[in-house]
């Protein structure tokens, strides 16, 4: 019967069920850091809270063109591409609250944790650091002669960095199965793009490296997912890397405490009418390629979900102290205590 | 007289020296229309221009290189990191061009480093660290790490109008924390020279930065609880240290302990008890012991941060030993 | 047994943990057809391959972050800087990324970067340095450094077999200035543990690398023409260090001099200086002190690098001061 | 008189005079090699020998478009341009022998000296942080409003660091004042340049920048300075860098102890067919631009001027070694004498 629904031919050989678990990554991701921000506000997120609001689409839609086994890098703003990559809310919810039980045990922030079974590497501060790293990994399946690939996300802002250049350049010249992707969201922090570079559009530096540069509407999930999903099957081929440049546009501020001063007036309206989830939700239900009880039973399923998630984890502990000091090393098994620390307690 | 912030202080002695001479230029990442994460920059670019006040891309080695080259030709760049953790970024620049210049070749590079650092706000492995370790070790620069409003103003001032490349570690944790009545004008803190925050006889608290707090705080309850009288020393400068106000206070005190925020393993205090043990040997009568993190990276989590991190209690703890030796 | 050289112990080393571990690789600029400026690596491209012997682009960060993505995979990779003065490049990623993997993010990274470090060769203040005191403050790395061929051999493949990060600072001027009969296969030296090169019961000279050998020819001449009994420790390892064998030397012969070719502020010795104080206070008749390099980059002329250096007469001359005090 | 004998037109808007000079600086940069090829033999120079046999025009062509109060920073094998710029050849050979006299005081090596007066910034090892440095001082012409330019030399192996990247970008970010020669020698050390990048052209790279990329013949004295002219009087006119890249070839090893093992059979012979000196001179004489009589005086006065340096410094002290400790810092005045040190004088 769902087949009598449809009016327009399905894009980029995606299945019906497909296009709508796109919708829900991208759902799932938005209400998620809504959660958040309403944790932020009630001070249950220790540390500063990023968001992905109007960035949804280049983050499902690119993490959405890898297969199981291939391992993808993320920003702080691709919770979106570690959801669809198997990371559970739950976690991500653990991680801002800094709870004994994330995935880092209260060590690291956010959405800076890994698996590398699940397929993610979680990134480093350092703008950059990750490109080597990830061009590492991608190293490995070409030496091992496994048909992985490795896909990196940089920010407008991180390719200024020499660690980009650097492991961009190492990539292209063995040829690894590497896609770096390029969220050009207009702005670094404070930063807008003209600023970072010179380049008429950041593809312009894919010359640079011998490698092929391709351009999408970072804002359209589908476009974003058959883009990336060309340079990963070019990777997966053994032809080397590829940069895409995705074009999209940061509608909250760099973390929740930036009020966006330097944003021209209207800029951030203009984009809220280009956003990324109403878009596909329209496409889903105009082309026929979903049905509104369909949509709104996916919106639901996220909810339910997510309050399930909050409910398991907003009274958990933070981590016991004494959890800090294992771990530096794999032998020896953990930091000694400091001799003052010892002397704190009256029967040491 | 007003009292300012930590933070204002920095932001006043960056604006005085502007103002003062036309050659200090600012340049770093979000400095202008935002002023920097915490502000210190803030009202600058309205005020200086933007060929004065240059927001950069992200490229720490951009900045201090372009600093570098500016500085050789007469000019006076700051350069902000916007947390210094990513000073390690910049760090071959730093150590093998910015400070051999003079030696190798000749060259005169006034310049200054300066980016907020420092933990106790829950800022994880990348946004709290103490970098003075990594650099303690380079001839050629100079380490300066205010703990007041006062030196904030008065070390920034001195690090502008210095010869030499100059890295000036503000702590965030103090920027609105602490607060002080200063003149407007010049107020100037010679590199080099360490400040006795509080007299003591029985022992002395060698330390620096968000510690000297910390110490202080320690200090009067060993004086009110054990009736130990403890002197703190905030040497404000590492590099060069001051062996002068070290040893005049080790020698009065005969005991002492160095804290630092940063870990203990290559931090500076091994620097610094082993010029103790070189210059006050016959003086001590306890071993020169150290306070500092436990050796980990710095982790996110209140409980672990707080345990990782010396804390008042440890200072107090320590300086009993000490003091019962 | 074969009499190899230091520079040969290390290329054996790798050529046996390559033959031995398939996952064992090299990467580094002009490792391969040149087998790298001092032909540490001959040979290994031609039994070992391109993919195993990998010549990069100038691109230190690259090297590094590539072999930390590799051995994230279980690969074992291999890093060569040409110079170890250009780790520098890599400073961000070593202390930042690689050091912190396993804390932060229960990531092993397995891996090993080495390269030819030291001076009294004439090579001027980027082609001679001693990075250790660099890295001496990262919890996650290990440092090593060999001073004999043996070690060489023994401390490679031990780096190689690792679980941890490990920086392996071999010595230019031992390449082919010390020699040793070697078995051919399995030499392991155990990291983190020192070793006694020479036995004494007046004073310990503690020290690693180059210097090692200065102090066993300054403690000959002090048996010989003072007859003062010197024990010289070879540390091998600096991170961990050896506490058990400082403390033990230490307190048997109550008097320690500790001996490093880098200049001497923020210097290792700092640190250990800070721990024999620490650990072995009641058992010092002298005051632990430091012979180091002055405190400036490394100057190129002869009699520059000559006076900036130690030398066996000043180990001899310090050794007198402590014996005598 | 000499007006009859011109046959072709000048090229390049250069004089006679010019051309003549320009073989001057080539014929002064190989002769000068040589001798310290000698003194190398002999144990005279202290460290490494590095040698640019077969790069004298690129090193030369490229410094004579700059005008005085311009300012460049060379590599290590741009003798010809520091010569070009005022470095004498007896400063040059104090250097590689270390002497107390040199420019650095014994202190650095070979080309690693500097005098902003006449116009060079002396490298330091770490490839690519000339660069960033190069793109500060430019940065300071535009700030004082000086019509003066810099230049940077990068290798086609320097172009792979961090360093390179970060300082290009900012220099094109603000349209500073600077131009950046790629010396595409076909060789860093031992790696060929296809391992270095899988760019087809090393200006590919510049679009990247937003910087426009030339590519001259560097063994083709007069194609290098007309190129390099045009980016100088780009730069100068506030229009921002350009990258330049001269194709050339190092036909010795890196240094005088690298045997060149990994140089395909033949290409070296092949490109001493290409001798920018011979080519210059050959020109110079058929175009009837010089005569053989003012050729042959240009190769004495060469050989004179470098008896008379060699003549003056050969038997020169290297420093004495108290010199070793001043200058760290403009103040204190010098770096402390080791307690130990002190010791050694029986009198201590
Ligand atoms: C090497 C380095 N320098 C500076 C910073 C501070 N910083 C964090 S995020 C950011 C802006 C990043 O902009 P972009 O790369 O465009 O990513 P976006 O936030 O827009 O996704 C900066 C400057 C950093 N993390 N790393
Ligand atoms: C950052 C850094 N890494 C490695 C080296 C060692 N090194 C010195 S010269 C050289 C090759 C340079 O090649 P290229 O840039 O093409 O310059 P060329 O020698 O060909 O003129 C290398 C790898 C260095 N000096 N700096
Ligand atoms: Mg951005
Ligand atoms: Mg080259």
């Amino acid at each position: 019967m769902s087949a009598s629904l449809s009016t327009a031919p399905l894009p980029a050989r995606l299945t019906r069920q497909q296009l709508l678990e796109l919708y829900y990554w991208m759902r799932l991701t938005r209400s998620l850091e809504e959660r958040l921000v309403a944790l932020h506000r009630q001070g249950k997120v220790v540390g500063g809270l990023f968001r992905s609001l109007g960035q949804e689409a280049d983050a499902v839609g690119s993490a959405y063109a890898l297969e199981a086994g291939d391992i993808l890098s993320p920003l702080i703003r691709n919770l979106g591409s570690m959801l669809v990559k198997g990371a559970t809310p739950l976690e991500v919810l653990r991680q801002y609250m800094a709870r004994a039980q994330s995935p880092t045990a209260g060590r690291e922030l956010n959405i800076h944790f890994n698996d590398l079974a699940r397929g993610f590497l979680g990134q480093v501060s350092a703008l950059g650091a990750m490109v080597p790293v990830m061009a590492g990994i991608a190293l490995s399946f070409k030496m091992t002669r496994q048909p992985r690939v490795g896909l990196v996300y940089v920010g407008d802002g991180a390719m200024s960095t020499g660690a980009f250049h650097e492991g961009i350049n190492f990539a292209a010249v063995r040829r690894l199965p590497l896609v770096v992707i390029c969220e050009n969201n207009g702005y670094a922090y404070s930063t807008p793009t003209r600023l970072q570079t010179a380049a008429a559009t950041l593809v312009d530096k894919a010359p640079g490296y011998g490698i092929p540069g391709v351009r999408a509407d970072g804002n359209d999930v589908v476009a974003t997912y058959q883009t990336t999903r060309e340079a990963v099957d070019r990777a997966r081929a053994g032809e080397g890397p590829t940069l895409v440049e995705l074009v999209t546009y940061r509608r909250k501020g760099h973390a929740e405490h930036d009020d966006q001063r330097y944003v021209p007036p209207g800029e951030i309206a203009e984009w809220e009418r280009r956003d990324p989830i109403d878009h596909h939700r329209r496409r889903l239900l105009e082309s026929g390629w979903a049905t509104a009880a369909e949509v709104a039973d996916v919106e639901a399923r996220v909810e339910a979900e997510l309050d399930q998630a909050l409910a398991r984890c907003l009274d958990e502990p933070f981590p016991d102290p004494a959890t800090a000091l294992p771990g530096v090393y794999a032998d020896p098994p953990a930091a000694p205590i400091e001799w003052y620390r010892t002397l704190r307690t009256p029967d040491a | 007289m007003p009292e300012i912030t930590y933070l204002e202080a920095i932001r006043q002695g960056l604006w005085e020296e502007m103002e003062r001479d036309p050659r200090v230029f600012l340049l770093g990442e979000d400095i202008g229309a935002l002023g920097g994460p915490f502000r210190v920059t803030e009202g600058l670019l309205e005020r200086f221009g933007e060929e004065r006040v240059i927001d950069t891309p992200i490229s720490e080695q951009a900045i201090v290189g372009a600093a570098a080259g500016a500085a050789h030709m007469g000019l006076r760049p700051v350069c902000e990191m916007q947390f210094i953790d990513f000073i390690a970024c910049a760090y071959d620049l730093l150590t093998n061009y910015v400070a051999t210049a003079r030696y190798r070749a000749g060259l005169s590079t006034p310049m200054v480093v300066r980016g907020p650092s420092g933990g106790y706000v829950r800022g994880g492995p990348f946004h709290s660290q103490c970098p003075e370790a990594a650099f303690l070790h380079t001839p050629g620069l100079k380490i300066v790490c205010p703990a007041t409003a006062r030196d904030a103003k008065g070390l920034i001032k001195a690090a502008i109008r210095d010869e030499d490349p100059v890295l000036f570690f503000e702590h965030k944790y103090l920027y609105r924390r602490v607060k002080e009545e200063l003149p407007v004008g010049d107020v100037i803190t010679p590199i080099g020279q360490a400040r006795v925050a509080r007299d003591g006889t029985d022992l002395t608290v060698v330390t620096w930065s968000a510690i000297v707090w910390k110490a202080l705080e320690a200090a009067e309850r060993l004086e009110r609880e054990d009736g130990v009288s403890v002197e703190v020393l905030d040497l404000r400068t590492l590099l060069p240290l001051d062996d002068a106000a070290i040893v005049t206070s080790v020698r009065k005190t005969n005991r002492v302990l160095v804290a630092h925020e940063d870990t203990r393993t290559g931090g500076v205090a091994g620097e610094i008890v082993a010029r103790i043990n070189e210059l006050c040997f016959e003086w001590l009568d306890a071993p020169a012991r150290r306070v500092a993190a436990h050796d980990v990276p710095l982790p996110y989590a209140p409980t672990l941060e707080d345990f990782v991190l010396p804390q008042v209690d440890d200072l107090v703890a320590a300086c009993r030993w000490l003091a019962a030796y």
